[in-house]
């Protein structure tokens, strides 16, 4: 299951999707929106996407997953749309046999997720400020091409 | 040629609107486009600098042709998860 | 929540307990009864314990988690008696700020539960033997309390 | 002095029931506890050896003495999770 929705995340759903008889490491991983950051107040984060793109790179990074770990499932879901305080923004849940196998590829999703899957969020501050959040790289990143781990799935 | 540029998060913003028309030689590779679309609107000079350039849906190299693009993106640093 | 049930485990409400305003990351663990054994197949699992040192454990291993991790909440349930293939016979949750800290607290977590914790299963085979499983330590494992690492919370 | 020590998981099975009495000198020590153990059950010899002993459900030395141990327990090697 790869998905973009705009309506809340059913993490339940989304652990049961990834069960399997052969599997007996089942890991999910939910963000939720933050209230503090440092000590700055969030009242909610709006997330957009590029729909196609995301959902393609999704389906990469999950390919990726399977060469690297002997991984039986994964299923990723990220919400777009006004996501409120201790709300999920994002699931994602894979299965292995033995456990250190999914708790790596999870991982290893969510740090992936976060380079280069084309998704934004806006912060809304409760101070009254509001930003979209495009986090400094220090000049144009890498190309992900460029990134001799990420072989043609 | 003429190519439309989906624009996403504060490019978005900025212009008020979700995609761009640029007119481009019929042989222009992305690089050529990153100097129209800051020509065009000056305004998001710093951003493309920091942003990637999506063609059908996959980054692009500065040197690639646009002729056979079908779908062509700015993609801004991303935040989502 | 830390428990000892033998009762399914509701893992949704599991998560649910480490839920946090100031927390962005959720990570769940839970472990099912895994069929396949290389090419030997299980036909059910049964877990038994001695619940209070199990319980006073789980509890020492999440104060030290706490000491090493900038983590919010944790919540463990080991389930004891029958676990059918695919069900779950444990589920641990860990909030925290950040997401590093969840994966590496809720995956420390289970390598020391499985270590230190007085669990026991029987493994009912589908060839129709039936054993304790008594993992082979080379001899007698080093006494926890040995262990540097393990201050007293 | 008498003490109970509770039993799990195969020596629990292999007896036949959940706890054993030992008979042990007033000073006994964890180690005293495991001779006797094995002495009055010798079926157990193997699983003793690879054993902990927890006493009052703390995993215990074995020169600890048994004097003020209220609650003493035969811990095999561990699977649970």
């Amino acid at each position: 299951m790869i998905s973009i929705t705009d309506k809340p995340i059913d993490s339940t759903a989304v652990l049961a999707s990834v069960s399997d008889p052969d599997c007996g490491a089942n890991v999910l991983f939910v963000g939720t929106t933050r209230r503090m950051t440092g000590q700055r107040e969030t009242t909610r984060l709006e997330y957009e996407c590029y729909e196609a793109m995301a959902v393609s790179k999704m389906e990469s990074l999950v390919a990726l997953a399977h060469e690297q770990w002997p991984i039986a499932k994964v299923s990723i879901v990220h919400r777009v749309g006004v996501v409120e305080i201790e709300t999920a923004s994002i699931a994602v849940a894979v299965s292995s046999p033995h456990r250190s196998a999914s708790f790596e590829a999870a991982s290893w999703l969510l740090e992936r997720l976060k380079q280069e899957v084309p998704v934004w969020k806006r912060e809304i501050w409760a101070d009254g400020q509001e930003e979209w959040v495009h986090p400094e790289t220090g000049g144009l990143p890498e190309l992900p091409e460029r990134d001799p781990s990420e072989a043609s799935p | 040629m003429i190519k439309r540029v989906l624009l996403f998060a504060s490019a978005k913003e900025t212009l008020g609107q979700d995609s761009v028309d640029l007119e481009l030689a019929a042989d222009a590779t992305v690089a050529d486009l990153r100097k129209q679309l800051v020509n065009d609107y000056p305004v998001l000079n710093d951003l493309v600098a920091r942003s990637h350039i999506a063609v059908d849906q996959q980054f692009a190299l500065d040197d690639m042709s646009l002729t056979d693009a079908r779908e062509v993106a700015l993609i801004p640093p991303v935040s989502g998860g």
